[in-house]
């Protein structure tokens, strides 16, 4: 499928990049004419994303985060967030609700929230060679479409 | 991130101000826990209408605070809970753990 | 000289992309804490770059759009704005304010606004190969950097 | 970027409101041509109070317009110019030329 519009982010994972890489991404998805609550989501999701490859992908250095987003036929958003960090050796156990290895200033759902937010969720890793978070979301369709 | 406090006769009202990211969870931890030991409150208000932003960063903030409420054999509210917020407690699953209004 | 942190952006020569551009660079420019003036000046010399970019770059067809963002010590920020579009013949000439070969819907003010908003404006160009702008600002001390 | 228009007597509003960049422009361009056609005012006026950004494609959409009322022997005016808008202006020496409020 061809993607109608595309937008590519590359930054250093510094926790004050959090702030932009969500609000670069809500404003690309904005010529779908989502809702506030759907931009709500797809922010959140972006956030929790982001979060992880600068804490747990670079934990003890600063590297490269990269996400690409495409918007698909049918108003399909889709954000693909990637590190070349330290990689999750047991993908199903790290999806699991609560699971960290963050400690305290964690909570371990971040991919629950990934997931609940957006359609769909896909997550690829290598130990030490990185992570590729994919998410869909469908913006809904609005009387404002068919004018 | 502002933390914003205000205690008397061990009641602690603390506003929260901005972002409640892992970036603004980090800066805020250490003056929420300072707040609430110095304070050694009994009952514990967070008011979050401030908050314009929360992932769930600021759900390890949350526990870590019910947490201390607990052990201080205390109780915690959140008030003022913006809808994007109240959402990513609801997926977390947290709203049935605290008082939010 | 090394930058501190860098953000780069990439993203199809559609008009509706231009206001979601001027945004992430204003969102990665907030770490510098300027004030809303220098936002407004930010926003406003990216616009027209990117804008040139759209209508002047790739008039008849969409092409890639690159800006690349670098924060530089003591809060100097760093734009480029790149495109792989017709390039110009005489730069000098299209700086001067006025000069368009848009028609009516440009005023020929771009360059003018770009550099009266920036403190630095360079324009590398090669017809048939694309454009190059980089403009760099300063964003001003507060009396909050220094607490 | 929308467009309110409302005339009586020959004298035309237009607020605009969002964002007067390169898309907005293309957007309310045609609107705006089609109000001032069909009011042919003697006295035009666009306030700016709704416009959240703009860039020198603004001042191709000002400068058309007034060359228009010039046309029709009318005087444009605008109003409610927010600072961003303002120095936009200005740094195009265009204020000269124009009645900003
Ligand atoms: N980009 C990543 N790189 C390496 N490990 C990751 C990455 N994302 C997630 N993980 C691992 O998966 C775990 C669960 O992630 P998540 O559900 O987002 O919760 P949290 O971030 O609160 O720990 C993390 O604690 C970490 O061990
Ligand atoms: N990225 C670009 N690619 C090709 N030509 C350009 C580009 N940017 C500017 N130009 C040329 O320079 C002229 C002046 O640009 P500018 O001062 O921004 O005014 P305007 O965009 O209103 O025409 C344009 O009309 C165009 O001929």
């Amino acid at each position: 499928m061809k993607a109608e519009n595309y937008m590519n982010l590359e930054f250093l994972s510094k926790s004050s990049n959090e702030s932009f890489a969500r609000v670069a991404v809500a404003g690309f998805a904005a010529q779908l004419d989502p809702t506030l609550d759907e931009i709500g989501d797809i922010k959140t999701a972006v956030s929790e994303a982001v979060t992880n490859a600068i804490v747990h992908a670079y934990p003890d250095r600063l590297g490269k985060i990269s996400i690409k987003t495409k918007i698909y036929e049918g108003k399909v958003l889709e954000i693909v967030v990637r590190d070349w960090g330290r990689g999750i050796e047991n993908i199903e156990q790290a999806r699991q609700p609560l699971f960290t290895t963050g400690g305290e200033e964690r909570s371990g759902m971040g991919f629950t929230i990934m997931e609940s937010f957006m359609d769909k969720l896909t997550v690829r890793s290598t130990p030490e060679r990185g992570t590729t978070v994919t998410m869909r979301k469908k913006i809904s369709v609005r009387l404002s479409d068919r004018l | 991130m502002e933390v914003l406090t205000k205690s008397s006769d061990r009641n602690l009202t603390i506003r929260l101000e901005g972002e409640l990211d892992h970036h603004g969870a980090k800066k805020s931890m250490r003056e929420l826990e300072r707040a609430v030991e110095s304070a050694l409150p009994l009952s514990a208000t967070l008011d979050f209408s401030g908050v314009t932003f929360m992932d769930s960063s600021g759900i390890a903030v949350v526990l870590r605070v019910l947490r201390r409420m607990r052990e201080l054999g205390g109780t915690l509210k959140l008030t003022k809970v913006p809808p994007q917020a109240k959402k990513v407690f609801d997926a977390a699953g947290i709203s049935q753990m605290l008082t939010i209004e």
